[in-house]
């Protein structure tokens, strides 16, 4: 594993801007300018600049993933006028909601209902600079990075909760409540069914999890571990069959029934940010990340940025797997959602816990070791 | 009958995994529409283009339009003015009231040609103007494509519509045949003052005014004063608009059945 | 929370039209209902006052505009009662064909408006794309895809055109087949089952005494069918079966509307052969003149003279799509109508929603009231 | 059920509140009563007769009365009935037929705003279709239809 | 007695061969399109919106002027409708977003808020009891908005304009910029209504 990193990269293009004013304004005093801290701190920002604009460009281009494969089970075609296919055609929509008027109800406490958005984005992007998406490729390698992911990811219902309160409005407010419910409610089955997987790899560093799989996937030996982390991330996601809160029969578009605009945009994007994230850690801990099995051939993993290619495509066909439930699956109840929560999910991510504690014991994993691989890429 | 109550119980079958099966379902109409969906991309592609018509192809699983749709489609009326007789019928059967008969150039001066002007605002596309027509003038196209950004382009004058008729669209080929035991106009003789209002203004020219034989004075009684002709219809050529029986001054004139 | 009132309507996701329910909700448990109509009051009855008898049929494809055929059926019926008329038999058999088509066509919009109510996104395409093919084949003889003016007071307008019958088959061939498509997405899915079994139950009783008719009566065990009951038009000269199932409740009334369009094919392949068989004519011979339809100059400006044309009330009554539909028309003698009265199946279902609502929660609503099948043009007429 | 089964059933229970019972094509006949005898009729309509459906009820001004048809079906006998009150124009009373039918009670409502039929004891005798307020009874022979105000467009290729 | 029946007479003499029978028409096979040209179709539109707007940054060097055309194409490609149905036209409406003609293909996506929406389609006949209904979802949508009067009734009340109920025409009540005449008309018609809003929109000029 040799080759550029995210940060490297990054560094790279710091220092050669700073080198490159150093030598067009060759100043005495302009030594500061190479100086490796000044230099470190705009590659920093650098770096951030990168993780927005790949995450907003990849939320952007799951938008229209999932329209296109929406319009297809749908047996249409979905956007396909705006630029080529309609690749166009959310960057059209973006532009436009930040050219919109943004309408702030009477009565609505201003507070919360212009915070509650730009927090919700922002806490979802953060959780972009800790996820690995290849050896390197990542921001802060912390060695609890899936703790600290799960932990920004369950900020989100409070903020819902505030602009849902905050927009004045029964519809909105039932949303909010609702979504503080469901989000709470699958916490728990999700961070027990990340369990299983410390179990199983010993580490809750995402990188060293994923690096553990090199000989075996997870999804085999810790299936019933996947199932309720799918599940719960459905709900996380708010995602049908478990878009509750957005429920657009009942609750007129949910929370955010009193945004427009660039807040409403926002949201949108959240939600998007948060399906990718959703996808992303799908892809990490239970499908090998960015490697793959040693019987490819070779050539498939040895070319630049290899491992970030199958990682996205990874990351694209669980989100595939998203839409292809979305279009097929009513929406349930919030009391059965609430049932299924408490009384199924939990017993069941205990039981893929105690699964991966047996296998563990047993040391028996690369029997259910489905795709066996050799990693190292 | 074999069954008397067809789904009285519910189906209760037990699904293996709660999402199987919706999901199959998915995956199959997505295997189908994957390479040609059923959409059909409309500014580009028309369901009345001929590549559309003909026989229905919802074997393959692509169901693209049924057969002769577009034949009798009703949308804009085409007219055609010059065998236009202005004859008033369609206005007459119009439940919405959207023709207006306005004058166009080429009648004489005396009798002004008058074709149908319709507001697309108001029509409701019944074709009950285009059954009426006796000509077969004014008949109905597939065109369908009337947005406007202004009320006033809904009005199509006769010669916005002889335009459409000039596109030569497909129109609507049915035609209703005239029912058999049609009412007639019938004369009250003694009410006719011979003043020629009807065969002036009938349209179709069927009204001939015949002289009468003046009959002799009785001593004592007066005759009516008017000019001793009668008109005499021709049932054939009569359209049955009814505009004799509208510009007679003395309502001599009526519906009824001819012996 | 305290019990709160919230408007469901008239701009809802869940109203398919323009009504509203006000809903108080104690949490998410509805409390009591009060549905309000007539935001689509457009005064049908009284435009019919001021047309000609065979011009209310235009205002009768508007009235309830997801079964246009089977309003203006009803409406014929009763007018040609009033005015002593009698349409040949082909006719009849016509109007058959076009009251059945139209029942699969309303059932599919029922079909994509209800699934789409309880969260299901892609059978709600599935459903429109199956009533694309329905509607093709009416404006293949009718000219328009929703509002026909296809019948006329005394028989039907035209009869169908060459090749008709062999591409109506073709599209019964495919719907027969899409039927089992659509249970695997529904029934097949256990969500949905947990979603719709036992919700918005009415029982027998209640169903009669707040008459409430049609698939929802059907559902509840209570086999009344006009077509079978009082047949009309070539009814008792098909076979067919009364769907009936005795849950109450909304999977019930999704199995009675299935099993309805099953049938529907059933009898459309039975009128089919009959039509094929047997041409004539579609028009009755003995009209007066002002109705011998195409030609009729009518008499707007009140010129025509008024002949003496006997009097008469016309009753009749149909099973349409949402139930038992009733028109009382009287003829006075003169060209209007003197009055003309109908009864909406969909009025009464939707006045009996204090007994299928309450007790429920909120997010039970729209499929309850999807399964009700509201069509607001003819409630509010 | 023919007419005759009907005034047979009926005469003892309405007496002179009954008026005839008239033959109608395709139903078990038209009850002709006085308003006086109205919830008896009901009563025995629904309870001894069978006529548990409700169906609608029709107004109709004939300028000088109004009249009202009451449409109910028996799902026993599989037949209509009609029941048919004339009302006088000045005062259009009648006993409100929701007690009986609970089903009544927007069909009454309608009838009440569009003919003006008052029904007594009725339990919520308010607007149905027009908005609150509304103070015209649009279905009488005397509330006319115009054509809305022109618009003040012209075509443009005359 | 000959018959006075409806008859179906077929024309006796296509006048321009513009008739024609089904025994003459081609079977019909696969649109002739290919799978990947047609999805293309309408991406060369972007192109000259991208030139529109380098060509007004080259010679006007406002700003904007530059922005106004990019603003414009993404205001005019991403037209979200409110979802709301008031009769029979919204049969069609919801027909355009069905599966045969399915109007997502432009961007237009029905959004149940109104303040998400930029386009009101009044798709159906508008009643005084609705009226004041409408004028606040019309104010609650978010500037700029565009109003299409969908069909006959809202365009001027249509064949119940004469009723005591009905608003003749729902340009009485709030601005309309794109009228779509039919009864109900088509879902092509409505699409080509959108169309022609988009071409209001692209020459759009605040």
């Amino acid at each position: 594993m040799s080759g550029a990193t995210l940060f490297s990269v990054s560094f790279d293009i710091g220092s050669a801007i700073l080198r490159g004013i150093a030598s067009v304004f060759p100043m005495p005093e302009s030594g500061w300018i190479t100086n490796p801290d000044v230099i470190l701190g705009l590659s920093a920002v650098i770096f951030a600049a990168i993780l927005l604009a790949a995450s907003m460009l990849n939320t952007i281009l799951l938008i229209w993933w999932e329209r296109k494969l929406l319009g297809r089970i749908m047996d249409r075609r979905g956007a396909m006028h705006v630029g080529y296919a309609g690749l166009l055609q959310n960057f059209a929509d973006g532009l436009k909601l930040f050219r919109k008027n943004t309408v702030q109800p009477r009565e609505a406490d201003s507070l919360g209902f212009y915070s509650g958005p730009v927090t919700y984005m922002v806490t979802s992007l953060i959780i972009f600079g800790i996820l690995p998406i290849s050896s390197g490729w990542n921001g802060g390698a912390l060695p609890l990075t899936l703790l600290l992911a799960l932990a920004i990811f369950s900020f989100a219902p409070l903020f819902i909760f505030v602009s849902a309160w905050s927009s004045n409005n029964k519809y909105s407010l039932m949303g909010g409540m609702r979504s503080a419910a469901q989000m709470i409610a699958y916490e728990v089955p999700i961070l027990l069914a990340v369990v299983a997987v410390v179990i199983v790899s010993g580490s809750f560093d995402l990188t060293t999890i994923v690096y553990e799989q090199q000989n075996y996937w997870f999804w085999g030996p810790l299936f019933v571990a996947l199932i309720v982390f799918v599940a719960g991330m459905l709900a996380e996601m708010e995602r049908i069959p478990f878009d509750l809160p957005e429920a657009e029969a009942e609750l007129v578009e949910g929370w955010n029934t009193e945004y427009g605009g660039m807040l409403f945009a926002f949201f949108m994007l959240a939600d998007y940010l948060r399906a990718l994230i959703g996808s992303i850690l799908v892809v990490l801990l239970f499908l090998g990340g960015w490697t793959l099995p040693t019987w490819v051939p070779s050539g498939l993993t040895t070319f630049p940025l290899a491992g970030i290619f199958w990682f996205m495509v990874k990351t694209y066909a669980v989100f595939g797997l998203f839409v292809w439930i979305r279009a097929s699956l009513p929406r349930v109840r919030t009391d059965q959602l609430l049932r299924v929560g408490w009384n199924r999910m939990i017993p069941l991510s205990l039981l893929a816990v105690f699964l991966a504690a047996v296998l563990v014991t047993v040391k028996c994993l690369p029997v259910f070791g489905c795709v066996p691989s050799a990693g190292g890429m | 009958m074999a069954q008397e109550l067809t789904a009285t119980e519910k189906p209760n079958e037990n699904p293996i995994l709660w999402v199987t099966r919706p999901m199959a379902t998915a995956a199959r109409q997505f295997a189908k529409s994957l390479f040609r969906p059923s959409t059909i991309v409309y500014p580009y592609e028309r369901l009345e283009d001929p590549k559309f018509r003909g026989r229905l192809k919802v074997a393959s699983g692509k169901p693209f339009g049924v057969g002769q749709v577009w034949d009798n489609y009703r949308g804009v009326h085409a007219l055609n003015i010059a065998t236009c007789i202005s004859c008033n019928l369609c206005a007459f059967s119009c439940p919405d009231l959207c023709i207006d008969m306005v004058t166009v150039p080429g009648g004489d001066p005396k009798h002004p040609k008058k074709c149908p002007q319709i507001d697309y605002g108001k029509c409701s596309y019944c074709g009950f103007c285009s059954d009426a027509c006796p000509e077969g003038c004014l008949t109905m196209t597939t065109r369908y494509e009337l947005s406007t950004t202004k009320r006033s382009e809904m009005i199509y004058s006769p010669q916005k519509l002889l335009e459409v008729f000039q596109h030569k669209l497909p129109m609507n080929p049915i035609r209703l045949a005239r029912p058999a035991n049609e009412d007639a106009i019938l004369l009250e003789p003694l009410l006719c003052i011979g003043c020629n209002a009807c065969a002036r203004d009938c349209p179709t020219q069927c009204i001939t005014m015949l002289d009468i034989p003046k009959p002799e004075a009785k001593p004592g009684e007066k005759l009516p004063k008017r000019i001793w002709k009668e008109p005499v219809v021709n049932d054939s050529d009569c359209v049955r608009c009814g505009t004799c029986i509208s510009v007679c001054p003395k309502e001599c004139l009526f519906w009824g059945t001819r012996r | 929370m305290s019990e709160m009132w919230i408007n469901m309507g008239p701009q809802h996701p869940m109203t398919h039209g323009l009504w509203n329910l006000r809903v108080k909700l104690d949490g998410e448990i509805v409390v009591d209902v009060d549905p309000e109509i007539g935001y689509l009051h457009r005064g049908i009855e009284k435009i019919s006052e001021d047309r000609h008898y065979n011009e209310v049929i235009t205002l009768m494809d508007r009235c309830c505009y997801v079964a246009g055929f089977s309003w203006e059926h009803l409406y014929i019926l009763a007018a040609e009662e009033a005015l002593h008329l009698a349409p040949p038999e082909r006719a009849e058999y016509l109007r058959v064909l076009c009251d059945e088509f139209q029942r699969i066509g309303s059932h599919l919009m029922w079909y994509a408006a209800f699934v789409q109510d309880i969260g299901l996104m892609s059978p709600f395409l599935y459903g429109m794309r199956d009533r694309d093919l329905v509607l093709d084949l009416y404006q293949s003889y009718t000219g328009a895809r929703m509002t026909y003016e296809y019948m006329r007071v005394g028989g039907v307008r035209n009869d169908l055109p060459p090749g008709f019958s062999a591409e109506a088959r073709q599209v019964l061939d495919w719907l027969s087949r899409r039927f089992d498509e659509y249970d695997q997405l529904t029934l097949g899915s256990d969500i949905f089952r947990k979603r719709c079994d036992n919700l918005g139950i009415l029982k027998a009783n209640d169903c009669v005494a707040h008459g409430v008719t049609g698939p929802m009566l059907r559902s509840a065990g209570v086999k009344r069918d006009l077509r079978k009951d009082r047949p009309y038009s070539a009814y008792d000269r098909v076979e067919f079966d009364v769907a009936v199932a005795d849950g109450a409740d909304v999977t019930a009334r999704y199995l009675v509307r299935l099993e309805e369009m099953r049938q529907a094919v059933r009898i459309l392949r039975q009128v089919l052969d009959w039509l094929d068989k047997n041409p004539g004519p579609v028009m009755a011979e003995e009209l007066p003149r002002w109705l011998g339809a195409p030609y009729a100059p009518i008499g707007r400006e009140g010129y025509l003279l008024k002949r003496n044309f006997p009097k008469g009330v016309g009753f009749s009554a149909v099973e349409e799509p949402h139930g038992e539909a009733v028109a009382y028309v009287v003829n006075e003698g003169g060209e209007h109508p003197y009055r003309v009265k109908f009864r909406s199946p969909v009025f009464s279902n939707i006045s009996a929603a204090r007994k299928y609502l309450i007790g429920y929660h909120v997010a039970d609503i729209p499929p309850i009231m999807g399964s009700v099948d509201i069509c607001i043009g003819e409630v509010d007429r | 059920m023919q007419p005759d089964d009907l005034s047979r059933h009926l005469a003892p229970i309405l007496g002179d509140r009954l008026i005839a019972v008239e033959p109608f094509p395709e139903t078990a006949g038209r009850v002709r009563f006085r308003r006086e005898g109205a919830l008896d009729l009901f009563r025995a309509m629904r309870d001894d007769l069978g006529f548990r459906h409700f169906s609608t009820v029709a107004g109709i001004d004939w300028v000088d009365h109004r009249e009202a048809v009451y449409v109910l079906w028996s799902d026993d006998a599989k037949q209509y009935v009609l029941l048919s009150v004339d009302l006088p124009a000045g005062d259009p009373r009648i006993e409100s037929a929701s007690g009986i039918w609970p089903s009544a009670n927007w069909h009454e409502r309608e009838a009440w705003e569009m003919v003006d039929l008052n029904f007594d004891h009725h339990p919520d005798l308010r607007h149905l279709l027009m908005p609150d307020g509304y103070t015209f009874h649009p279905l009488l022979r005397s509330f006319k239809l115009h054509e809305p105000e022109e618009l003040e467009v012209k075509a443009r290729h005359v | 007695m000959t018959t006075p029946a409806a008859e179906v007479t077929p024309p006796k003499s296509s006048p321009d061969g513009a008739f024609r029978l089904e025994a003459e028409l081609p079977m019909v096979t696969e649109p002739a399109v290919p799978f990947l040209e047609i999805e293309a179709l309408r991406a060369k539109e972007f192109i000259p919106a991208a030139k529109e707007a380098l060509g007004a940054l080259i010679a006007e060097q406002g700003q904007a002027r530059v922005i106004r055309p990019v603003f414009n194409w993404a205001g005019r490609n991403s037209l979200f409708p409110l979802h709301w149905g008031l009769a029979c036209c919204a049969i069609e409406f919801a027909a355009a977003f069905g599966a045969r003609w399915d109007a997502e293909r432009f961007g237009v996506v029905p959004r149940s808020s109104p303040r998400q929406c930029d386009l009101m389609i009044v798709n159906g006949t508008v009643t005084w009891k609705v009226a004041h209904k409408l004028i606040t979802l019309y104010e609650q949508m978010p500037e700029p908005k565009w109003v299409i009067a969908m069909g006959n009734c809202a365009t001027g009340g249509g064949p119940f304009r004469t009723a005591y109920s009905v608003v003749p025409g729902v340009d009485k009540l709030v601005p309309v910029d794109v009228y779509i005449a039919g009864c109900p008309p088509r879902p092509e018609a409505m699409l080509d209504g959108i169309l022609k809003l988009e071409e209001l929109i692209r020459e759009r000029k605040e």
